[in-house]
């Protein structure tokens, strides 16, 4: 099952990039999703929710491309998978005290999603709203 | 007993997720044991297609069974030998943000199977057996 | 028994003969046997998402099991009940290009189980049963 | 699987155009595998070789576009999938003394497709060789 994406903008307090994540995100279509939100950020897009209800299964590399977005919608240099993370210190001093940053916000992760990033620690970078109407409320 | 091959390409990796599906599915599978196999086997498959044939192709066979309420799915591949229980654990107390991002397959292996085991193929390639219990629970809350 | 959900798309066609490969894999099933499966049920989700919901959607359930050495698969859906078995055959004598194209999807089903039944959804919807037995042989064979 | 086709011109005693399928022909795939064929027909091809050595599934919707393709390639108007046949009784009446027709022939067919070509009977519609080589060769 292939990676769908919808993106939405929603005039909540801020202005907020409601991107839906359809389908299953994986080795194969996790590098094409982070391409993606560099459109956004590119296009003046700075706070992203991402809707991961209809997403049915997140592999280890969809964790990378949520580490990546994170970079990019803090104005990092585009992550290169090939090495070269040092310019993300900045970013980690930047947010340390707070740790969870709130450029990018999650809603709606189904269960296997949330053991994934439960396992990994992952979950720790993220602010997680049960469904998309309460994150729009919150943010 | 019989294998199917699959074609090392990470296109090829929703098929291989659908056919672990399908073997939970006929052993009765729980939700949360389905999931965790689809995750293992998953992470599994693309290393062999990333790092074990480096991109370059090859084939991944594919084979599986039920032995005493263990579901048992065996991959098999032609690319230089590799352990991957030999890597270490990944260091979880490390904010997110400090860390270097990757490096967190075979750590999810480990968490949704109940056990890892590589051998070499004799010939050349790779053996990797992962097992998980039919246990309704993830093996954090047992 | 647990069953799994697929959209009815024919874009999850492909899912959806991953997953058979899967069932038939666990089953140690012959390749004959599996091609059988992966051909019978294709067929039949093919006819759910095109006839069944006319091209609108809705949801097949799919569940399977080992029965004395038959796999049997089940395929449910919510669209108006119709009966496949009703269906009658296609006449193979007429040479090929005489033919109207189609009409030989249930005709490939009959071929490649060992019995298909179906039944009225308590309600509304299909419940068609395809059963197919481990014989290494197609039926034509035995 | 999807469905991969690639087409390739070979010199034999007439021009061949070989387009090998690789992956799996089904109910999602085989419109588009038709409208391919019609480009192939209008860009002057006249002998198609379809190679099937890479085929591992084929549904009843592959055998209407063999059909359709066969249509076709004897420059019948494009099958009208919704009705509207009777334009290949022409055809019919031309071939039906040898039946098998020429100008679509069949290589390197594996078990399954084999299978439902004879379960069909569409297999008495092709001219079938083990391999392209032999094909090419027998043209
Ligand atoms: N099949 C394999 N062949 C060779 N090296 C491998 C294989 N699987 C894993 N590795 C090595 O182990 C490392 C850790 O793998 P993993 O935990 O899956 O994370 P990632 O693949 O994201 O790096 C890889 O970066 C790679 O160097
Ligand atoms: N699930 C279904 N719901 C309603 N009608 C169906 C269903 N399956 C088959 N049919 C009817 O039976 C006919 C024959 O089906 P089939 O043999 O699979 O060939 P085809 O689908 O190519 O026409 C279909 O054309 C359709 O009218």
């Amino acid at each position: 099952m292939a990676l769908q994406t919808t993106v939405e903008r929603v005039a909540a307090r801020v202005p907020v990039t409601v991107m839906a994540l359809d389908g299953e995100l994986d080795a194969s279509n996790f590098e094409r999703l982070i391409e993606d939100v560099r459109g956004l950020y590119a296009a003046g897009d700075r706070t992203l929710l991402l809707d991961l209800s209809g997403l049915t299964f997140m592999a280890s590399s969809g964790l990378v491309a949520l580490h990546a977005i994170v970079l990019v919608m803090h104005g990092q240099r585009p992550p290169d998978l090939e090495g070269g993370w040092s310019a993300f210190h900045a970013l980690t001093d930047a947010v340390e005290g707070s740790e969870r940053q709130t450029e990018v916000q999650l809603c709606g992760a189904q269960a296997p999603v949330t053991r994934v990033l439960e396992r990994t620690g992952l979950d720790r970078l993220f602010v997680s709203h049960p469904d998309r109407a309460s994150a729009i409320a919150a943010i | 007993m019989s294998a199917i091959s699959v074609d090392a390409d990470l296109d090829r990796l929703a098929d291989i997720r659908a056919l672990v599906r399908g073997v939970a599915l006929s052993s009765d599978a729980p939700p949360a044991c389905l999931d965790d196999l689809v995750q293992a086997v998953d992470e599994a498959a693309t290393n062999i297609v990333v790092h074990g044939y480096a991109r370059r192709g090859g084939a991944i066979d594919i084979e599986a069974r039920l032995v005493d309420e263990q579901i048992v799915i065996v991959l098999s591949d032609t690319a230089p030998s590799f352990d991957p229980t030999s890597v270490p654990e990944p260091d979880l107390s490390v904010p997110p943000l400090r860390r270097r991002p990757g490096g967190m397959g075979i750590h999810l292996i480990r968490l949704a199977t109940d056990s890892m085991v590589h051998r070499a193929r004799p010939g050349g390639g790779n053996i990797l057996t992962l097992t998980r219990s039919l246990d309704p629970r993830p093996k954090e809350e047992r």
